[in-house]
């Protein structure tokens, strides 16, 4: 059962927790990414020629791609953050946040990648979802952070809960190789390393790369203020502590 | 280290000696097991088809019962606190870990080895002699990998309320890629669908390298999650 | 089975040599700990020496039971500091489980096997001789017909007894007993505190949580009241 | 919560007010009751009148728990016979059950189940009244906070209270309680006290098997001892 | 009997409460359940064949969470001695088969519709309108058979004697039956294999049959096997 701390309480926590999450730095970005957005869609839509192949679809690559290298990138940094926390020297609770936003906008990118993905499948296989190594590993990538989330949710004091998910972040990480090598090993239907072999004209390696950078700017940003807010939610959890303190030492009383 | 092998060897003595005076599995999860395999064989009646996914079959009835012999093997635990006793007994969980992986892998073994022949009566699947190694060897790897992973999830389950909702959640996708490895390579061993033994061995360099993954990874991280 | 007397070898240990001289062996202040989301211990501080037996008493969900445990290392301390046998219970929580003997509410017994295999198992974990363990079951009356018993048979007060002798099979240096007497008949309780007594006078420090004051406070002495998750003297 | 007062509408019930002049409540003759092939009771005789309080002692495993599940009608009886409530336990061992209410070893909650859940579903199964389900949660202080907390997160002797109400809210004529005391802080335990004395009063039988003899002595109207599956008088 | 049904509907609503305080029947082994079938498909890979079984996978996959659930319905009985208070309550066990039987039907329904809609999206198989209500009248019987075969068996595996005996092994071959008859009758309700609608009702007898052959022999029956 939680605490439900006294009106009080939590208006008065948060006039205190009343600051912005944006900062001039963060607002800069914030401006970068949308600018970043706007040339990736005239790049993506307009400029970049279609493909021989599979024509205009093929511009689903520019988000495609992107989301789902940026969501490797963020369960990586997920584990790399954690293994920070466990280190006994630099261990402290902003390592903790910044994994667990980190894992958040991840689930949110690779979210992206299947959808995008299946939309994709459905114009150039003919089917929103085959049994193909890549999806299904992707899925199952997917719903392993997931459960990282909710392992998150499950309580106890700030270290139990960064404990606990450090140490599950750094195992869920290794499902990230299989889901990239998954297309090597067995019954392949999904693109192979297309973008590395060259498959691509400059002009949509230019496109691509684009959409890169922009995703990436916008993962900075959005790990940036859901960091932020954890940590004002670890604030207000504290504050509920000091209430549930006070009614616990009253017990005695009568 | 030492002393984590002895605790080691300890739980899992306890554990299977449990197992022998209840007989849970032997009288419970193994019967189910087959059933699953019997009523395989009814759902898809046409001999040309089972043959060929008997051991993608085989690997799911394992799988199934990985899931209720962690449920068991951490109910005796908790049940009475006794695992917070043997937190307590200021044992290593390494020690654990290792231990109940052990007695978990022995089990799932048995159930394998009983798994096997009964798809190869139901399923006519002919096991040739060049496969049988491949297929001990597939066997081995492959029940490590899922122990391992069974005791590190089941303990993270086992915790206060609401725990074990995640069990399944975290198991499956992480047995996913064991699932789909140990198959391949039974398949091989078996020769379903003309693969040759050759194609096999890949497959055992994936599952030994959960195997250990996990077996590490569970020795050390195991203390984390069952501890509050 | 005299606490001093067996050297025990853990990291702590070495730590703890060093310190039993100046330091008392349970030092808790202002410890804050959560369990859920709820404070079962609400800035509890208790210093108790070498050799004394302290009852804890107080009222239903008063926070003893926790405060048991977190001696034990089984609680995760949120606020304020715990030592315990020269352990720092905030720094390393591992590290004192070997010094200390904790019987819960919960007997930690495995229903599907005998008392011997359950005490057998019991000792083993922590090294006890075959001699110690046998010792231990006739002094809690385990040793005949019941030895072979499988552990989901026996009566209440068997199981608690059961349960003691895994206790006693261990040469724990802080003893943390949770309602021990709870199921003993009067036989097992005479044999209970004599164990006590003797363990305290061998060195090791005992701490009773309880409810039959008679009884429990005839034996400890010195007693503290537990309410709503501190400690006060009474 | 008046036993005599309520209307109890069971087989078993018309048969027992016609016999109620002429017999005692509980009429055990050479009772013998086997668990597994282990003779739980070897023989036993009792004959408890209405509205006396009994308290059955003795050591560890001597059967006073196999005493009150037989006369709840849980254990088959091999040898002898047995009447309880005017029931004759060897002929029906169903038409007793809704005549007692048995608090064991264990308490029968459901860890999942809010405190107000279990007293709800116990009292409901029993037919009693949403008052006096209200009644007896504030009778044992589970009104406030608790009501609401999970019965997997009480401390023991939340549990146990819990547990109690249950009981309190059937309206039982034979009392049949395994060391209820037991995990009770002095509140508690007064309060216990109390209400089995009311029940008693109300022309209830109550049979308590405890090992704290001074606290259950002094209540008691009558002392047994039970040895070796046989009940002795003390 | 009026009474045995007061009590049966009690208990069925308490162990719904309970499933809805802990959850653990929606997030546990539903996603279990669901990943089973996913890893269905991923075993048997070709979607011809896929389709071609998906109706037996469905109830297998209900095989495996019946299992699951039953297990958990019991336990939650004798961890804390209610089965026996459940006794002392006067409460016939008509009652409590009744009730246990209830809720674990209403949980079973649930399961099947989730399972039966990720089936449609997983191998296409497609309903048909005329198909839909063979589908239900398949479900509700085939679910009330299994509850009732559940509940019986979960009293055997937790009572007393259960535990040592083989007897819980022997009421497990029953299982079978109803499952088979299910997979076919669903067949023809989803037109697998050109199978057509009327191919369905003969099936819904014997599947009627057996829920009413167990509904009533477990309501007699119960009794002796929890008591002792
Ligand atoms: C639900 C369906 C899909 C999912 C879940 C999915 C998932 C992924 C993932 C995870 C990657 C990153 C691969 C890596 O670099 O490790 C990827 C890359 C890629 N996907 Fe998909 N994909 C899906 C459908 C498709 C479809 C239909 C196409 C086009 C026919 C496609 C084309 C590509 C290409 C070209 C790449 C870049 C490959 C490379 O060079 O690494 N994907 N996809
Ligand atoms: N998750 C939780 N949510 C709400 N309350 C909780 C939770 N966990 C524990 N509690 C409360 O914390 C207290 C636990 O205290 P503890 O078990 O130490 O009591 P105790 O002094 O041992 O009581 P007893 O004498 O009955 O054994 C109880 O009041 C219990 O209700
Ligand atoms: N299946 C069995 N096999 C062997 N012994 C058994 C079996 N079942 C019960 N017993 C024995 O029967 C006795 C049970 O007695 P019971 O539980 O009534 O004791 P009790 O008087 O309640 O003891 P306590 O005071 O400890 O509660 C115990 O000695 C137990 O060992
Ligand atoms: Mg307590
Ligand atoms: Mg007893």
């Amino acid at each position: 059962m939680t605490i439900a701390a006294p009106a009080s309480q939590t208006t008065s926590s948060r006039s205190a927790l009343r600051r912005p999450t944006s900062t001039r730095f963060s607002r800069g970005l914030g401006t970068a990414v949308l600018a970043g957005l706007v040339t990736l869609v005239v790049l993506g839509l307009a400029v970049s020629p279609d493909d021989r192949i599979q024509g205009d679809a093929v511009r689903n690559l520019y988000i495609h791609v992107p989301s789902a290298w940026l969501a490797y990138l963020a369960f990586i940094v997920t584990a790399v953050s954690s293994a920070a926390y466990l280190f006994r020297r630099t261990r402290s609770l902003a390592w903790d946040r910044i994994a667990g936003a980190s894992a958040e906008v991840g689930v949110l990118f690779m979210a992206i990648t299947l959808v995008t993905g299946s939309l994709w499948g459905r114009i150039t296989w003919g089917t929103y979802w085959v049994w193909d190594s890549r999806l299904t590993t992707t899925a199952f990538l997917l719903v392993t952070y997931i459960g990282y989330l909710a392992v998150r949710g499950l309580g106890g004091s700030h270290h139990q809960r960064a404990r606990r998910s450090a140490v599950l972040a750094l195992l869920a990480v290794l499902e990230v190789p299989l889901v990239h090598f998954s297309v090597r090993w067995w019954r392949p239907l999904h693109q192979g390393q297309s973008v590395r072999n060259g498959e691509l004209s400059d002009l949509m390696l230019f496109t691509l790369f684009t959409g890169l950078v922009t995703f990436t700017l916008l993962y900075v940003w959005l790990v940036l203020h859901r960091q932020r807010v954890l940590t004002m939610d670890d604030m207000v959890a504290d504050r509920g502590l000091d209430a549930a303190l006070a009614e616990r030492q009253r017990e005695g009383g009568q | 280290m030492s002393s984590a092998w002895r605790i080691a060897r300890l739980v899992a003595a306890k554990d299977l000696r449990i197992e022998v005076r209840s007989r849970v599995v032997v009288n419970q999860v193994l019967p189910f097991a087959v059933i699953v395999m019997v009523m395989f064989a009814f759902a898809l009646d046409s001999d040309a088809v089972l043959e060929r996914v008997a051991p993608g079959l085989v690997w799911l009835a394992v799988l199934f019962s990985l899931v209720v012999v962690v449920q068991r093997s951490f109910a005796v635990e908790v049940a009475d606190g006794a695992l917070d006793a043997l937190r307590v007994a200021g044992v290593r969980p390494a020690g654990i870990f290792l231990g109940k992986s052990m007695a978990l892998g022995v089990q799932l073994l048995v159930l394998e080895a009983v798994l096997l022949v009964s798809a190869v009566v139901l399923y006519r699947a002919e096991v040739r002699p060049a496969g049988m190694l491949l297929l001990a060897v597939t066997a081995v790897s492959a029940t490590t990998g899922l122990a391992c992973i069974g005791t590190l999830y089941g303990g993270l389950a086992s915790g206060a309320r609401g725990r074990d909702t995640l069990l399944p959640l975290l198991l499956l996708p992480v047995a996913a890629p064991v699932l789909i490895g140990a198959t391949r390579a039974t398949e091989s061993a078996l020769g379903t669908g003309g693969a040759t033994t050759g194609e096999g061995w890949p497959w055992i360099g994936l599952l030994a390298l959960f195997a250990v993954a996990f077996g590490v990874g569970g020795s050390l991280a195991f203390g984390a999650l069952v501890d509050e | 089975m005299l606490p001093s007397a067996s050297p025990v070898s853990t990291p702590g240990k070495v730590w703890q040599l060093a310190c039993r001289a100046v330091e008392a062996v349970v030092r808790l202040s202002d410890v804050v700990a959560v369990a859920g989301r709820f404070p079962v211990l609400a800035g509890a501080s208790l210093v108790v020496e070498r050799s004394e037996i302290v009852l804890l008493r107080g009222p239903n969900g008063a926070g003893k039971t926790s405060l048991l445990r977190l001696c034990a290392g089984l609680l995760p301390i949120e606020r304020g500091s715990a030592v315990v046998a020269g352990v720092d219970l905030v720094a390393d929580r591992w590290a004192v489980r070997p010094l200390v003997g904790l019987l819960g509410h919960a007997n930690g017994l495995y229903d599907d096997l005998t008392v011997a295999d359950n005490i057998g198992f019991w000792g083993a974990t922590v090294g006890a001789t075959s001699g110690e363990i046998a010792a231990a079951m006739d002094r809690l009356g385990l040793a005949g017909r019941l030895s072979a018993v499988p552990v989901s048979r026996l009566s209440a007060g068997q199981r608690r007894r059961t349960a003691l002798a895994c206790i006693v099979a261990r040469r724990a240096q802080v003893w943390l007993l949770d309602e021990p007497h709870a199921g003993l008949d009067a036989a097992g309780r005479d044999e209970l505190d004599a164990m006590l007594r003797d363990a305290a006078a061998a060195g090791a420090t005992v701490i009773v949580a309880s409810h039959e004051h008679e009884r429990a406070g005839s034996l400890a002495t010195r007693v503290v009241e537990v309410v709503g998750g501190q400690v006060r003297a009474a």
